[in-house]
């Protein structure tokens, strides 16, 4: 039977609703039972795929689980970062948590909301809060996938950079950083 | 089964009369049908479904069992002409290529009748060629339609997986290792930029935030009643001393000093916050 | 890695070629063996899904034996084409790269534009050019989905329709076309 429900699905491009279902497999005793089926369903999902109740009915998705693999399909071809996106990375990354006016001075620049933006939909920056002052600015800081894509226990093994004392710079794993 | 039902299933292939199978030199060995009667209705159907004179030749043809090669024309002419009189008589309106092909086959017949020419043998002169040329791309065009027709066809025979919806997809992550996030701190750290960016802190005293709040508070608390914002602001100030005691009063009603009252004649007016004006805040 | 492959094929709309697939999963080590998951899933099909190999790629498809639940599902039989639409397309698909006039004269009959628009709106036939001569006539070919849409994997695998000699024209003895 619930193989029976997944044909349905799988061959709908638009969500089932209850109602829809039940006048397709009407009282036919071979259907019997497709209700437990389809909780089961949302319980269970199929193999890769998730069912949803949207928009008033049914639909499958693929489990989010693959959607780094389905991005190589669907995205496009990864580009670099620009100068201005990495280096509003770096100062998020070791000044964190800090405001877009802090970023702003460290790089002495202005910086465009695109970046940020850019940066937040990588999944890399996010908003921690707002400094209590007048405007609140957000206070960015990086997210656990910044770690993750950069395969970084924690932010207290972003390596150290030294400017010491006339430009000695090392990085040292196991210091704290700035 | 009537002559005329095989060709109602819209499809060409479908439903032919297996009686063609046996057939010698184009001719039947069973007696012929009674080829010429047409049902009432069928003609309506012909005229309809038949794509044109070309068409209603071949199927003539075929129901006669004939050989395109070798056509009876005097017989192919007289039935056809029959059916061109019986859509007339029945007022349909013909397209011109019927009596065209009309004309045609009247002509091919008239040369057949004419003494063959010498070397006459030679198959390209007979008239009847060009004729059976194109009925023949006829035919073949009806068989590679009846061909793709019978393969499975999506909706019909199969049905295909639609795309499955899948989440907001992470965007392609840029290449980016963690030595050039490195490297971009180093650089920012070894030639910090030479000239700073402006930064507005506003100390100075006609500009200065928090005591422009203080000053706002203390204006409202006098006034004791809900005041308009345009007795707020001070007066002949420049953009910069306007937008600042704007930044402030929003920054009281955020910190909820100050509260936005509804006026009895409409509008609304700034008030202290209080037992009076605290519902509305 | 069956699931992930089936992810990759229920998330998208048309047949997947090996190339495409081999591009996507690149020599990562994670997605070694998807060739012999995907030998296995062509065999043996995942619950009520069938791979098939179709428009030179891979495409999933509802297992037949759903078929009438599905016909229940979709509403009884499709929008079938007209004759002469079907004639026209029959022309075009085994005739390629081939001129209105062309398709004319092959079936002895005027074509009306709105046939030609018709199979373009189903996504089976284009354009593909021009002829060069005078008047620059559009030379129509079919598309991928023609190809999807009946089951070929590439146009050579039409079925060959013999001219015999009396005007019998059979795809297969039992099928006489015509």
């Amino acid at each position: 039977m619930r193989e029976r429900l997944l044909a349905l699905l799988l061959s709908s491009g638009e969500p089932l609703s209850s109602d829809h279902l039940a006048t397709v497999f009407g009282d036919d005793p071979d259907f019997a039972g497709w209700e437990a089926a389809l909780d089961a369903l949302l319980t269970e999902g199929y193999g890769p795929l998730q069912l949803v109740f949207v928009a008033g009915g049914y639909r499958l998705r693929i489990h989010p689980c693959h959607n780094t693999l389905l991005a190589r399909l669907h995205g496009g071809t990864p580009r670099s970062l620009s100068k201005a996106a990495l280096e509003t990375l770096a100062v998020i990354a070791y000044q964190q948590p800090v405001t877009r006016p802090e970023i702003e001075q460290r790089r002495g620049v202005a910086l465009s909301a695109q970046i940020l933006q850019q940066l937040q939909e990588r999944g890399w920056i996010t908003v921690a809060g707002h400094r209590e002052t007048p405007g609140r600015p957000a206070l960015w800081v990086t997210t656990p996938e910044f770690l993750e894509h950069f395969s970084l226990v924690s932010l207290e093994s972003l390596p150290v950079v030294q400017t010491g004392n006339g430009g000695v710079h090392r990085d040292s794993p196991q210091d704290a950083a700035g | 089964m009537p002559p005329w039902a095989w060709r109602m299933g819209g499809v060409v292939a479908e439903g032919r009369p297996p009686a063609c199978a046996i057939q010698v030199l184009g001719r039947p060995m069973e007696s012929l049908p009674d080829g010429l009667f047409i049902p009432p209705d069928a003609l309506e159907v012909f005229l309809e479904d038949f794509s044109g004179p070309l068409e209603l030749l071949l199927w003539l043809i075929r129901r006669n069992r004939m050989d395109i090669r070798d056509i009876p024309v005097a017989e192919v002419t007289r039935q056809y002409l029959r059916y061109l009189h019986e859509a007339r008589r029945r007022n349909l309106e013909l397209a011109a290529e019927y009596l065209l092909m009309a004309a045609w086959l009247a002509e091919i017949k008239a040369r057949m009748l004419l003494p063959a020419p010498v070397a006459a043998e030679d198959e390209d002169l007979d008239p009847r060629l060009e004729l059976a040329r194109r009925l023949e791309a006829l035919a073949l065009v009806q068989g590679q339609t009846a061909a793709l027709n019978a393969l499975p066809q999506a909706g019909r025979d199969f049905w295909v997986v639609r795309p499955v919806a899948h989440h907001a997809l992470p965007p392609t992550l840029p290449q980016v290792a963690l030595t050039d996030v490195v490297h971009g701190w180093r650089q920012l750290l070894l030639d910090p930029p030479r000239k700073p960016l402006p930064v507005h802190t506003l100390t100075s005293a006609h500009m200065g935030l928090r005591q422009r709040m203080v000053v706002l508070l203390r204006i409202c608390r006098r006034k004791s009643r809900p005041c308009l914002l345009a007795e707020l602001l001070p007066p002949l100030a420049d953009r910069l001393a306007l937008a600042v005691s704007l930044l402030a009063i929003l920054e009281l009603l955020r910190q909820q000093a100050l509260a936005l009252v509804e006026h009895e004649s409409g509008g609304w007016r700034v008030a202290v916050m209080n037992e009076r004006t605290g519902g509305s805040g």
